[in-house]
C-alpha cells in the first residue's frame, strides 16, 4: 500500500484495456473454431457488416438514440431514489421492517409482467418505460446504500451533529459521502440491469430502441445482427462500467481504502 | 441522571446518580479508570445518548443550539472524515456564514496552533495517530464552541506537543472563555488544565468526587506544577482513584 | 441506540399489516372503479384465482418447478459468484485482466441469449438454470469484488501480522468484511434468478409460474395471471427471508452490524 | 434414407420433438394428441408449447424436429437460408372465419386505412398482424403506423385507456369486446392478402410446421403421418365442434364462456406455394423480406 | 533502512538511516515526537510495510514465520473485528493448531490477564476505548509471539490499568522471553519496561539515541522508580527530546 499510488493509476487504465483479455480470447476461439456457416453463431468477422447494413438502413442510430435517452434518465432518477430511500432504510429499523416484505414483493415482479399493467397506467411512451426501468434498477443501488448506511461509524453522524451542520450539510457533506462507495456499487450492478431491462421495454413498451432492433435481427434470423448488436451493448456497457468503475477508483483512493 | 446502555444480556446500567453543575467559562477535567462510563458521560452531556432519567441543561435550556457544545472524540480514526483533506476536515464546522477568505485564515490559523500548519492538503489516512487527533482537535477549535467536551485529546501525543497544545487550550480559552469538560488517563494534565476535577468510579460509574483546584491562572508548565496546593490536590485525586480499586 | 441488526424475516407484524393495507387500497381502487381495466383485476379476483390454483394442485406444481430450478440456479451463481468476486477483489493481476470483460458480459441480456440457450439445452429446466445462473452470478461477483475491495486496511494488517494464511484471511477476515456486500449482492441475485426463470418460462420453457402467466393471458383469465405474478412476488419474499434466515446461522458467519468502532 | 426408416420402423412408431405456440389455432394439435391421431400414424411426438416461436425455428433441426412457423417468420428464415420445408398448414383466415379484426374506439378510424399516423397495438412486432397492418397502410395511403406491442389480453383496457388507438387483435381476445363500446373492424390479414392479390385471393395461410429438409428426407413418412394427424384432428373439430371446445377449455384452461363462444379458425392441414405468394409481395414492400426464396422449393413434395 | 511513502505531492521520506539490532528477549522502547516515523518504523518490523532500502532479519532470517511477530496496532477501533465477539477476537491468532478446549483456556487466561474476564461475549463496539485497547493486546499475548509489536499500547488507558498491564506485560515477557519492541509517549512507562529505549526524531525520522537500562529486573513499580539509574536513564532521554525541538 505504499508506493503504489503511480502504479494504481496506471493498474486500473491496464484493467481498462488487458481486462478485454478473455473476451478477445474468447471472440478469436469462436472466429476460428465454429464453422463459418453456423446458423447460431455466425462468425465475428460477419459482425460487421450485419451492423453495416443496418446502419445503411438509417435504423442503427435513432436506435441507439432512443435507448440511450430512457436508459441514462432512468439510471439517473434510480441513483437518486435509490440512494434517498436507502439512506432511509438504513438509518431506520422502524422504516425497514414494514417495507422489506413490500419491497421484495416488488422487486420480484417480472418486469414483463409490469410493463402491461404501466402500459395502462401510464401509456407507451418513454415515462413508462423510465418507470419500468427505475423500479427494476433501483434495487441494487437501495440496498447497496441501506447496507451501507448501517456501516457508517456512529462517531461520524455524532460529530457532524456536534459541530453544529444542518440537516442538509450533515447529508451531502458527511453522510452521502460516506456512503459513496455503496452507491458506487450498487450503480454499477444496476448499470447492466437498468440497460438490460431498457432493451425489454424497447420490446415490450415502446417498440422502438436497440431492443427492437434486436428482436427483429432475431425474428428475422439475422444471427449475425443479434450478436453484433450484443457486442454493441456489451461494449457500451464496458464503457459505462470503465467511467463508473473510475469514478469508484477516484473515491476509494482518496478514502484510502485502495490496498 | 442515570443511563442504560443494550449489552448482550439485557439492558446494562453505565452510569448511576452522577449530578452536577459546570459554571459558564469552567474548565473540567474527568479521570476514572478504563470502562467507567466516561465517554459514555460526555456522550450524555453532547446530546448523542439520552439519559434514562435525569437531564442536561445548557444554560437553562435542555436544547442545544447548533455549534454551541462541541465534541473531540476519543475514535479519532473515525471521526475524520477520510475523503476531506486536513485543511477541509477542519473547515467543516464553518462552511456556513463564514466567507471564503475568512474561512481559510481561520482554518490556517487553527491548523498552525495544533502545529500541522504544512500539512493542510494531505488526508487523514496519511497522518499519524496523533496528527490525526490534532486535526480533530483544530476542527472543533475552528467554530469557537461555547462548551468544548474532549474525550482523551491528549492521549496520542507525545510529552512536548502534549504540554505545548495544553498551553494552547489554556490560551484559547481563556481568549473565548468557552466552557471545557475534558476526559484524561493524566491526572497532572487533569490538574493543570482545570478549574475542578472529577473522579468518576465503580461500575454503573458515579460521580465519587468534585475536587476544586485553586491554582492561580494564567498557569505554566513549570511554575503550576511545583505550586503546593497543586501537589495536594494531586494527592488527595490519586488516594480517590487507589480506594476505588482496593 | 442499539446496533444489534436483526434481519428480516423473522416475524414481522408491521411489514403484514403494510401489505394488508395495500391489498385493501387495491380492493377499494378497484371496487370504486378508479382502476377499471378488466386487464386488472380486483384483490378479491386474484384471491379466488389463487385458492382454485391452489384447490387443483397447479400453484403447487408451477412453484415447486421455479423454485427448484431458482434455488439451484441462485446456489451456482452463489458459490461461483463470490468465488470468482473474491479471485477478482484479491489479485490485482486477475482484476486487471478480466475486469473489463465482466463489465461486458454482465451487460449482455439474457432474454437476447435465450434462444442460443435453447439451441444448446432445449427446453429443459436445465436451459432455465443455465439463464438463470448466468443473469444472477453477476450481481454476486460485483457486489463481491466491491466488498472485498472495500475492506479496510488495517484488518489485512491484522491478518498478516498473526500469520494467517491465504485461505484463513479469505475465510476470517475478508469474507466476513465483505458479507454485508455479499449478502446485498445475494439478495439481487436471487431475485435475478427467479425473475429470468419465469420469463424463460415463457418464453421457451413451458413450465412453472411463468408458463402460468401464459396460460392465464392466453385464457382471457387476467384473475389466474395475477394469480402467479402475486405468487412470484411472495416466492421472491419467501426467498429473501430465507436467504436472510440462512445468513444468520451459517456458521461463524454473523452478519456483522458495524464496520466502525465503537460510538463508546 | 429407406434404411433408417427401417431402424425405426420395426422398433415401434418413430419418435419426434415438435414445438408449436398455444392458443386456438392450434388446437388441431391439441385434438390429435388427444385423440391419438398421432399414434394411430406412426408418430410417437413429445409436444413442446412455449411463445417464442422464432427461438424454436431456430432450434430447429437441434432440439426439435418439427416446429410451427408463421408465414412470414418462415419466408424470412428461407430468405435467409435457413434450410426449411413446410410439411403441414394448420388453420386459415377468410371472410367466414375472421381471425386479426382491427379493434378501436376512434370514431374516425372506419377501415385499416385510417391508422396511418396512428399508435396501433399488435401482439408481436413482427408477426402476421404487423405486416399486414404495416402493409394495408403503406399501399392505400403511403403513410407510416406506429407500432406497439401489446399483449392480446390487454388490448382492450389499452384501448379504453386512450394508450393506443387501435389494435389487431386475435382469437379469442376480441369475444365480447363490443360490450365495453369498442369496435370490430375487418380483419386486416385478409385485406392485406387481397391487396397483395389484386383481390384474386381473400383467405390467408396463418400457420404452418415446417421440417429440415434433412429431416424429411430421412423420414419422409414423417410429413404424410403429421399431415393426415392434423386434418384428422381438424375432421374432428368440425364434425364434434362441442367436444373439440370442451378439449381446448381443458386444455388452456378457458373459462367456459370464452371456450364455447370464441369463433374457431379455419383448420385446413393442407397447404402450397400459393399460400405464400402474398406474403412475399407483403414482406417485400414493407422491407422485411430482403431475399425471396424459392417458393417451389419451399412446400414439401410427396414422393 | 529508509523508507519513502506516497503523499499528496509526490513520495516523501519518512524514515532515513534506521539502523539497529535487537537482541532476542530484549525489551525496547521506542519514543519520539508525534509524526516522527515511530509507527511506520514498526510496520515495516511487522513485514506491512517495505522498506525503500535495506532489510529487516529476524533471527538471521529475511521472511517471518507465521505467528511469530504479532502487532498490536495503534488505531485499536479499526483493528478489533466488528463482527466477532470479544472472545472470538482474541482467539483469531491460535485458531489453527490449538484444541478447542486448549485454545479456551488460553483465551480465558489471557482475558483475565487483561482485566475483562466478564466482557468475553460483548462486541467490540460495546466496549470503551481502553477496553478494546485491552483486547487487542490479549489477542496477541494469546498467539505467544517471539517478537511483540506494540503501537501506543496503554496510551488509552487510566494510570492503575496501565500500571497493571505493564507489571503483566513484564511478567509474561519474563516467562516467554519473547523479543518486544513497544512505542510510547511516556518516557517513564519506556523506562520502566525496557532494556533500551530509542528516541527518534526529526524529518524524515532517524533513530538519534538508544539508550541502554540497565536496571536490575525484575523491576517493580515502586523499587524500580525510585532506583538512580532510572532517574539518569530518565534525564538523558527528556534531554535528547527536548534538544530535538529547539
Ligand atoms: N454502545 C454500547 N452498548 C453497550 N455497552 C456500552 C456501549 N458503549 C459503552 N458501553 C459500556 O459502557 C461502559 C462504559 O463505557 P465508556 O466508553 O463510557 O467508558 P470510559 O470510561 O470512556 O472508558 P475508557 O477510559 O476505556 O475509554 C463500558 O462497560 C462499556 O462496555
Ligand atoms: N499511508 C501514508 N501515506 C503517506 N504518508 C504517511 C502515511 N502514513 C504515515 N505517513 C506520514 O509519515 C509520517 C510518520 O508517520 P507515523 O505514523 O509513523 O508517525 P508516528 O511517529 O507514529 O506519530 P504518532 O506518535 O503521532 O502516532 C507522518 O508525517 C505521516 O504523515
Ligand atoms: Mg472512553
Ligand atoms: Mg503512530
Amino acid at each position: 500500500m505504499t508506493t503504489a499510488v503511480p502504479r494504481r493509476q496506471s493498474r486500473v487504465r491496464g484493467a481498462f484495456v488487458f481486462g478485454l483479455l478473455p473476451l478477445a480470447v474468447l471472440l478469436g476461439c469462436w472466429q476460428f473454431f465454429v464453422p463459418a456457416d453456423s446458423r447460431a453463431f455466425p462468425p465475428p468477422s460477419t459482425w460487421p457488416g450485419a451492423l453495416a447494413e443496418l446502419s445503411a438502413e438509417g435504423s442503427l442510430i435513432p436506435a441507439v438514440r432512443t435507448t440511450l435517452v430512457t436508459f441514462l434518465l432512468a439510471l439517473a432518477v434510480a441513483t437518486v431514489l435509490g440512494t434517498a430511500l436507502g439512506m432511509l432504510i438504513g438509518s431506520s429499523r422502524r422504516l425497514e421492517r414494514p417495507l422489506t416484505p413490500v419491497m421484495d414483493f416488488f422487486r420480484t415482479l417480472p418486469p414483463p409482467a409490469m410493463v402491461p399493467v404501466l402500459a395502462l397506467l401510464l401509456g407507451t411512451n418513454t415515462s413508462m418505460a423510465v418507470t419500468v426501468v427505475v423500479l427494476a434498477s433501483l434495487w441494487p443501488i437501495l440496498l447497496n446504500t441501506a447496507s451501507e448506511r448501517r456501516n457508517v461509524p456512529p462517531v461520524r453522524m455524532e460529530m457532524a451533529r456536534s459541530l453544529g451542520l444542518r440537516w442538509s450539510e450533515r447529508v451531502f457533506k458527511v453522510l452521502l459521502p460516506s456512503l459513496a462507495p455503496g452507491i458506487m456499487l450498487g450503480v454499477r450492478v444496476a448499470v447492466s440491469i437498468a440497460l438490460i431491462v431498457t432493451l425489454l421495454v424497447d420490446i415490450l413498451g415502446t417498440g422502438e430502441g436497440i431492443g427492437r432492433e434486436l428482436m427483429l435481427g432475431q425474428q428475422s434470423f439475422k444471427p449475425a445482427t443479434v450478436w453484433a448488436l450484443l457486442l454493441v451493448i456489451g461494449v457500451f456497457g464496458y464503457l459505462l462500467n470503465g467511467a463508473v468503475a473510475a469514478a469508484e477508483n477516484r473515491l476509494m483512493r482518496k478514502w484510502g481504502r485502495r490496498r | 441522571m442515570s443511563v442504560e446502555l443494550m449489552s448482550a444480556d439485557g439492558p446494562r446500567q453505565i452510569l448511576r446518580d452522577v449530578n452536577f453543575t459546570v459554571g459558564a467559562g469552567e474548565i473540567v477535567g474527568i479521570v476514572g479508570r478504563s470502562g467507567t462510563g466516561k465517554t459514555t458521560l460526555l456522550r450524555v452531556l453532547g446530546g448523542m445518548v439520552r439519559a434514562s432519567s435525569g437531564l442536561v441543561e445548557l444554560h437553562g435550556r435542555a436544547d442545544n443550539l447548533p455549534g454551541t457544545v462541541v465534541t473531540v472524540f476519543q475514535d479519532y480514526g473515525n471521526a475524520l472524515l477520510p475523503w476531506r483533506s486536513v485543511a477541509r476536515n477542519v473547515s467543516l464546522g464553518i462552511e456556513r456564514g463564514l466567507g471564503r477568505a475568512e474561512r481559510e485564515q481561520r482554518v490556517a490559523d487553527v491548523l498552525r496552533l495544533v502545529g500541522l500548519e504544512g500539512r493542510s492538503s494531505d488526508h487523514p489516512w496519511q497522518l499519524s495517530g496523533g496528527m490525526q487527533q490534532r486535526v480533530q482537535i483544530a476542527r472543533a477549535l475552528a467554530v469557537e464552541p461555547r462548551v468544548l467536551l474532549m474525550d482523551e485529546p491528549f492521549g496520542a501525543l507525545d510529552a512536548i506537543t502534549k504540554a505545548t497544545l495544553q498551553d494552547v487550550l489554556l490560551r484559547i480559552q481563556a481568549q473565548t472563555g468557552a466552557t471545557t469538560i475534558f476526559i484524561t488517563h493524566d491526572i497532572d494534565e487533569a490538574i493543570y488544565l482545570s478549574d475542578r476535577v472529577f473522579v468518576i468510579a465503580g461500575s454503573p460509574g458515579s460521580l465519587i468526587v468534585q475536587e476544586p483546584v485553586d491554582l492561580p491562572r494564567p498557569r505554566t508548565q513549570l511554575e503550576t506544577r511545583e505550586h503546593p496546593r497543586y501537589l495536594s490536590v494531586r494527592h488527595a485525586l490519586a488516594e480517590a482513584l487507589r480506594e476505588e480499586t482496593a | 441506540m442499539t446496533r444489534t441488526h436483526s434481519l428480516p424475516g423473522a416475524a414481522n407484524p408491521v411489514g403484514v399489516a403494510v401489505v394488508v393495507v395495500a391489498i385493501v387500497m387495491w380492493q377499494l381502487l378497484v371496487a370504486l372503479r378508479i382502476l377499471d381495466y378488466s386487464f386488472l383485476p380486483s384483490a378479491g379476483d386474484v384471491g379466488g384465482a389463487l385458492w382454485q390454483l391452489a384447490r387443483s394442485g397447479e400453484l403447487l406444481d408451477s412453484v415447486g418447478h421455479t423454485l427448484l430450478v431458482t434455488l439451484v440456479a441462485s446456489a451456482i451463481a452463489i458459490v461461483i459468484g463470490v468465488a470468482a468476486g473474491l479471485a477478482l477483489g484479491m489479485l490485482p493481476l486477475v482484476h486487471t485482466f478480466s475486469m473489463a470483460s465482466v463489465d461486458f458480459f454482465r451487460t449482455l441480456p439474457v432474454t437476447a441469449m435465450i434462444p442460443a440457450i435453447l439451441l444448446v439445452w432445449g427446453p429443459t429446466a436445465e436451459a432455465e438454470i443455465i439463464a438463470a445462473t448466468y443473469a444472477a452470478a453477476w450481481q454476486i461477483v460485483v457486489n463481491t469484488t466491491g466488498g472485498v475491495r472495500a475492506t479496510h486496511p488495517r484488518l489485512l494488517d491484522v491478518a498478516r501480522t498473526f500469520g494467517l494464511t491465504r485461505e484463513q484471511t479469505v475465510r476470517k477476515i475478508v469474507l466476513p468484511a465483505a458479507m454485508p456486500a455479499i449478502l446485498v449482492g445475494a439478495r439481487l441475485a436471487i431475485v435475478s434468478a427467479l425473475v429470468v426463470a419465469i420469463v424463460a418460462e415463457m418464453l421457451i420453457n413451458p413450465a412453472g409460474l411463468g408458463w402460468g402467466l401464459v396460460q392465464g393471458q392466453q385464457a382471457l383469465q387476467p384473475g389466474v395471471t395475477w394469480a402467479y405474478a402475486v405468487t412470484a412476488g411472495i416466492l421472491g419474499y419467501l426467498l429473501n427471508a430465507g436467504l436472510m434466515w440462512a445468513a444468520r446461522r451459517m456458521p461463524g458467519g454473523r452478519v456483522p452490524s458495524s464496520s466502525g468502532t465503537s460510538a463508546a | 434414407g429407406s434404411d433408417s426408416t427401417a431402424d425405426d420402423g420395426n422398433s415401434g412408431p418413430l419418435k419426434i420433438r415438435v414445438a408449436y405456440g398455444p392458443g386456438f389455432g392450434s388446437l388441431p394439435v391439441v385434438i390429435a394428441a388427444e385423440k391419438g391421431y398421432f399414434k394411430a400414424n406412426g408418430l410417437d411426438v413429445t409436444l413442446t408449447e412455449g411463445l417464442d416461436l422464432a427461438a424454436y425455428l431456430g432450434a430447429l433441426g437441434a432440439q426439435f424436429d418439427v416446429v410451427m412457423g408463421l408465414p412470414p417468420g418462415i419466408l424470412q428464415a428461407s430468405g435467409r437460408g435457413v434450410a426449411l420445408t413446410v410439411i403441414s398448414g394448420l388453420n386459415r383466415t377468410d371472410a367466414a372465419h375472421v381471425n386479426n379484426p382491427v379493434l378501436t374506439k376512434d370514431a374516425t378510424i372506419k377501415s385499416a386505412a385510417d391508422l396511418a399516423g396512428k399508435t396501433v397495438g399488435v401482439p408481436t412486432l413482427t408477426g402476421i398482424s404487423a405486416d399486414a397492418v404495416r402493409y394495408v397502410v403503406r399501399q392505400q395511403t403511403g403513410k407510416d403506423v406506429k407500432l406497439v406491442q401489446v399483449p392480446p389480453d390487454a388490448m382492450a383496457d389499452q384501448i379504453t385507456a386512450g394508450r393506443i388507438d387501435a389494435a389487431v387483435s386475435a382469437i379469442p381476445y376480441f369475444t365480447g369486446v363490443e360490450s365495453r363500446g369498442i369496435r370490430v373492424l375487418d380483419d386486416v390479414v385478409i385485406q392485406a392478402v387481397k391487396l397483395a392479390t389484386g383481390n384474386k385471393d381473400d383467405s390467408a395461410l396463418l400457420g404452418a410446421f415446417i421440417a429440415t429438409p434433412s429431416y424429411v428426407d430421412k423420414h419422409p413418412e414423417v410429413a404424410t403421418a403429421w399431415r393426415k394427424s392434423l386434418q384428422q384432428g381438424a375432421d374432428f373439430i368440425a364434425a364434434n365442434e362441442k367436444e373439440a371446445r370442451a378439449i381446448l377449455q381443458q386444455h388452456a384452461k378457458l373459462p367456459a364462456a370464452v371456450a364455447a363462444n370464441a369463433p374457431l379458425p379455419n383448420f385446413v392441414a393442407t397447404t402450397s406455394a400459393a399460400d405464400f405468394q402474398p406474403f412475399v409481395t407483403i414482406g417485400e414492400t414493407i422491407g422485411s423480406l430482403r431475399k425471396t426464396p424459392d417458393l417451389g422449393t419451399l412446400i414439401h413434395q410427396e414422393k
